[in-house]
């Protein structure tokens, strides 16, 4: 088995309503130090051993993100 | 006898909630979230809708709301709580309730008629005899209910178990859930029975030009039971 | 004065932001200089086809618009009617084809959160909305992408404000294979007295806008301005979907009615498309006033943004209202409450100028009115198109009908065709309950939803045939409406005022112009008809793709009204042993119909005939038994003709009917042939007679087609299914398509 | 400004919808090297400098996961 986690984030631009609600919550529960919170998603896929990088970008391009509106990055992870 | 229904921010069903208890001839009042002071309140129901847009979680917000600290402290003095829909969500978050609520397994919001099979149950809220069937709405995208095989079985031994997803005709098969919710949970209630959480809408079936009248005693039982004591 | 473009770039610029160089010249002639860069995107925004009805604004002139219940027509955000008791119902249509392409769930998400800002800026309280939807065929991963899509945004967004989403309709079909249709419509609720106009008034008066932070969301990327004008990174310049944020729109429904409530506004806009500008300039316009506005004064989500991004950022759920100073206070304080940002941008002035500065600077400096009002106005050509004769002539005598012993078998093919199929799929995933007026829900032909404190109800449908329209525009235009009507009829309600949406292709090409006029001159003829008047709508152009255009597609949005509501009715029949009877008659109308896209694979023929008379006094008998209380059930006869009417509130009621039709055509004619004007009631055996005097007293023909019964459709000598069967086929096709089956 | 990457998995155990539907999905689309997806959430925190791991936590626990069902991994991010 051969591990990628992939990060999800909204593209430069696009408005992340949850991540502006997340951090207005966190303001008013006292953490003024909270200056901006961005909410993407991370998934973590196991396949076959040998699995390309390139088959794995297939895949969130295809399905797990949105290209018209999210970016992603694929990191391979070492199994520990 | 006075209803308080609690206005979160993102909160849909406040209204029908109201409509629904007048329509029974029974009083109610809004409770704004920021809101510190239940006196005048015998029973208090936290409302459907998506309170701060269900980002984050669904009622992880809410949670913090001022007026929760009192719901919280109103429930532990045995006050009765009933918390419909995204309001279940919120007595989760706060753990006035066990478990969590999480997607629909198909992953879909679903909206239509279900019918619910009655259990034999603590709940203050709901005195139907057990095995009954009722049909209510259900209407969300986060219904799929999950604790641990612990809490289950105290949830089971303390008869907190209240309504289950069933056929028309009252069988519980694994399928009824519409959302995947284990053990078809659909109502659960705290050991005590006062705290009621369900993600179908009673409310929406109580006026019989809408829809049927199967809410009805979700909110007469607890009426009548405060004007016993 | 704003610092001008350059002689060279001015015009470039112009053109790619979408202005004819006469466009552009008439801008110099307006100004008396060069225009700025806001100053451009500006006009170019406020005269684009979109905001200025530039190609089709005459053609509207043809629809009646008064009328008994009227209160407010076409010109404002919604059109608003009065249905007694001193409540007044405002609605509206409205198109997001474009940007539902790029991003479906988006795209469909902020369609609805638009629409139902024109409502309650109105000062109505959104209570429920439809939806109109167009796609390719479903065998196409692409499709089924957009059609999941839209649906979950439509339901995403609409569930999260806690409106009902409570009806529509959707369609598949190649034509729009290239561009999907995501027609929305919103209805709201008010007294008559919290009528609101967006009318900018009073000198010194401020403007605050509320809600959401504006991003660079929509803008249309200028690669002149990239490269000539600005050293940014072009990664910085490409336009960003919007994103819906229902949560903050519900808050501002909230607010925004609350202001209102307390008399604490002058007027009330929201920003749509052109953002800013058009809400502004539409107000200051409307009014006759001046405006000041300091850009950077509104709250930004992004860095470095230019004047005019500002200006013409499409970013969602903002509102701009106009008040008094001295309840500036009192404003912000119900705005804060609901947790919203609000901000004062600027001030009216009796200038009569739209000044935009950026601090001390002046970006834009432009006689208010001439945004709004002076857009180019075009008489664009029309030419019958070429394809009519062929298509209209196709011979569909020659084409083999089904057989008698296939006929029961084609019946479940058309219950099962995705034109004709159950929509349960869609509308679950809408909450269509909430608020508790939803007295008929989604399934019959129209949505009932009650008054509340009243007797009365309204009902609502939306309806267009884009294949009648295709073979025949002015016809289908009226299909498109009497159907609309029976919908509502069937209901019980008498049809009021529509609102309608208009789809069509490039109106610059001579064809498509020409499908468009005669589509607004048919459904303006039949709206005189029925003196129904048009009170709002939307026109969506250039729906096109590699040169084609979708079908015209004129989507009628009817809103009627039930004096009684205990008498609606529903499409189910209800008990054993009912008479059935239909309204009106059969005739051999299969050009166009469903049979012969299933049978035949074609598009083509005359689609039916439309008798605007009998279509009223159709829904006439209808509306009056009904009243009478003697109706149990009422379904009016559409796609699939006959036959799928009746297994349909076979399948609705789960429960059978005997049938015999007595009359010359051939078996296949009379049950699929889709002849207008034709709606099943069922009765109580001994009511049977009082509808058939009814019909006789309005001078339509009926006949008395059988009874309620059993657990099959019976249809002597034709067919014989049972319920269960044809509700299986009804029922599972949407979801089998979907995913991919 | 600081910042923190926040990861929010499922807790071990806890059926995940949206990854159990993506793992079909992506085999149903002919990637039948995949075994396994979660779906969780990746938050990115900007916060003023000097504020501590801690206080990070605080914020998972209260707000930005669910203790009931939720994991969650803290990262300080250097700084690009
Ligand atoms: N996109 C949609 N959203 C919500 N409801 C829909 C949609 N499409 C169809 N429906 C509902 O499905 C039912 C049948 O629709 P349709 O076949 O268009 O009816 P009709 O032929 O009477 O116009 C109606 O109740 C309609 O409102
Ligand atoms: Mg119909």
């Amino acid at each position: 088995m051969a591990r990628f986690d992939i990060y999800v984030t909204y593209k430069k631009g696009i408005f992340d309503p949850p991540g502006a609600t997340a951090e207005r919550a966190l303001q008013n529960l006292g953490y003024e130090e909270v200056s901006s919170v961005k909410i993407g998603k991370f998934i973590q896929l196991e396949v076959v051993d040998g699995t390309s990088m390139d088959r794995v970008a297939e895949m969130c391009g295809k399905l797990l993100a949105n290209p018209v509106i999210e970016d992603y990055r694929i990191e391979p992870v070492e199994e520990a | 006898m006075r209803f308080g229904v609690v206005i979160f921010p993102g909160s849909n069903c406040e209204q029908d909630v109201i409509h629904a208890a007048r329509y029974l001839g029974h009083e109610a009042e809004y409770i704004w979230h920021g809101d510190t002071d239940l006196a005048g309140f015998d029973a208090v129901v936290l409302p459907g809708g998506f309170s701060y847009g269900d980002y984050i979680r669904c009622g992880a917000v809410a949670r913090f709301s001022p007026v929760m600290a009192e719901v919280v402290r109103f429930a532990e003095a045995g006050g009765p709580v009933m918390g419909i829909c995204n309001g279940f969500q919120i007595l989760t978050e706060a753990h006035l309730l066990p478990g969590a609520l999480l997607r629909n397994v198909g992953l879909k919001f679903i909206c239509h008629s279900q019918p619910l099979r009655v259990e034999q149950s603590a709940c203050q809220w709901l005195d139907l005899p057990a095995g009954t069937v009722v049909d209510i709405p259900v209407n969300h995208n986060e219904g799929n209910y999950i604790c641990d095989a612990e809490t289950l079985q105290r949830l089971k031994g303390n008869g907190q178990i209240v309504l289950r997803y069933c056929e028309p005709d009252g069988s519980v098969l694994s399928g009824s859930a519409p959302n995947g919710a284990l053990d078809n949970i659909a109502g659960i209630c705290n050991e005590r029975g006062n705290v009621f959480g369900l993600m179908p809408h009673p409310e929406r079936v109580v006026d019989p030009l809408c829809s049927g009248t199967d809410g009805v005693s979700f909110f007469n039982t607890i009426v009548q039971r405060l004007a016993e004591v | 004065m704003p610092e001008i473009l350059d002689a060279e770039l001015a015009p470039k610029l112009a053109v790619e932001l979408g202005l004819k160089l006469e466009e552009y010249d008439k801008i110099v002639e307006i100004l008396g200089r060069r225009p700025s860069v806001t100053e451009l995107y500006m006009y170019s925004l406020m005269w684009s086809e979109h905001c200025s009805y530039k190609h089709s604004r005459k053609a509207l002139r043809m629809f009646p618009t008064e009328g008994e219940h009227v209160l407010q027509g076409p010109g404002e955000n919604a059109g608003v009617i009065s249905v007694g008791d001193g409540w007044a119902i405002a609605f509206k249509m409205e198109s997001h084809n474009h940007p539902s392409a790029i991003e479906p769930y988006q795209g469909a998400a902020t369609g609805v959160g638009g629409i139902i800002r024109d409502i309650f800026t109105m000062g109505a309280r959104p209570i429920a909305s439809l939806n109109s939807l167009r796609f390719g065929t479903l065998d196409k991963a692409r499709q089924r992408y957009l059609f999941e899509g839209a649906v979950a945004g439509i339901g995403g967004y609409g569930n999260c404000l806690g409106v009902p989403t409570v009806g529509g309709e959707v369609y598949f079909d190649e034509a729009y294979e290239g561009n999907c249709l995501i027609n929305a419509m919103a209805i709201g609720l008010m007294r008559e007295e919290d009528l609101t106009l967006a009318t900018a008034s009073g000198v010194g008066n401020l403007m605050l806008l509320i809600g959401s932070t504006t991003g660079r969301d929509g803008i249309g990327g200028a690669s002149t301005l990239a490269s000539q004008e600005f050293d940014e990174k072009a990664e910085d310049k490409r336009p960003s979907v919007q994103v819906g944020d229902p949560f903050e729109e519900k808050l501002l429904i909230e607010a925004c009615l609350e202001l209102l409530g307390e008399k604490l506004l002058v007027a009330l806009g929201d920003l749509g498309a052109a953002g800013l500008t058009s809400s502004a300039s539409e107000m200051a316009s409307r009014g006759g006033v001046g405006l000041d506005i300091d850009v950077t004064k509104v709250p930004q989500r992004e860095e470095n943004m230019q004047a005019f991004e500002i200006m013409v950022s499409e970013s969602q759920e903002r509102m701009l209202a106009v008040l008094e100073p001295e309840n500036l206070e009192a404003a912000q304080a119900i705005c804060a409450k609901w947790g919203l940002r609000s901000t004062v941008i600027g001030t009216v002035t009796d200038t009569g100028h739209f000044v935009v500065r950026e601090g001390d600077t002046v970006v834009a400096d432009i006689p208010a009115a001439t945004l709004a009002d002076d857009a180019p106005i075009y008489d664009p050509e029309m030419e019958r198109p070429a394809y009519l004769d062929e298509v209209q002539s196709f011979d569909v005598r020659g084409v083999k009908l089904p057989g008698d012993d296939e006929l029961g078998e084609t019946l479940l093919k058309l219950l099962a065709s995705p034109n004709i199929c159950s929509r349960r799929w869609i509308w679950e995933q809408y909450d269509h309950q909430v608020m508790l007026n939803t007295v008929v829900l989604p399934g019959s032909d129209a949505a009932v939803l009650r008054i509340k404190d009243t007797d009365s109800a309204i009902a609502v449908s939306t309806d267009c045939n884009g294949r009648y329209c295709y073979l025949e525009p002015y016809l289908g235009a009226q299909i498109a409406f009497v159907e609309a009507a029976r919908n509502v009829a069937c209901a019980g309600a008498r049809p009021v005022a529509i609102t309608d949406c208009l789809n069509f292709g490039n109106p610059e090409k001579p064809e498509v112009f020409w499908t468009f006029h005669q589509a607004v001159s048919g459904l303006s003829d039949a709206c005189r008809a029925f003196k129904v008047p048009v009170i709002s709508g939307n026109v969506s152009l250039y729906n096109e793709s590699f040169g084609q255009p979708i079908y015209p597609t004129p989507t009628v949005g009817l809103v009627g009204l039930i004096r009684n509501v205990e008498r609606h009715t529903t499409a189910d029949f209800k008990d054993e042993g009912d008479a059935i009877i239909m309204l009106g008659e059969t005739h051999r109308d299969l050009g166009g119909s469903e049979l012969l896209a299933l049978i035949d694979g074609t598009v083509g023929g005359m689609p039916p005939s439309v008798d605007l008379w009998r279509e009223q006094q159709v829904c006439e008998a209808a509306i009056c038994c009904i009243e009478m209380g003697i109706v149990k059930s009422a379904h009016d006869c559409s796609e699939g003709g006959l036959a799928v009417t009746l297994a349909e509130s076979c399948i609705a009621g789960n429960i059978g009917a005997n049938i015999v039709i007595e009359n010359r055509l051939r078996p296949a004619v009379s049950l699929f042939s889709e002849t207008q004007g034709r709606i099943v009631v069922t009765t109580a055996v001994e009511d049977a007679m009082t509808v058939a005097m009814m019909a006789d007293r309005l001078r339509i023909p009926y006949a008395i087609l059988g009874q309620v019964g059993g657990t099959s459709l019976v249809i002597e000598d034709m067919l014989d299914v049972p319920v269960s069967e044809l509700r299986e086929s009804h029922e599972a096709t949407l979801e089998r398509l979907v995913h991919g089956g």
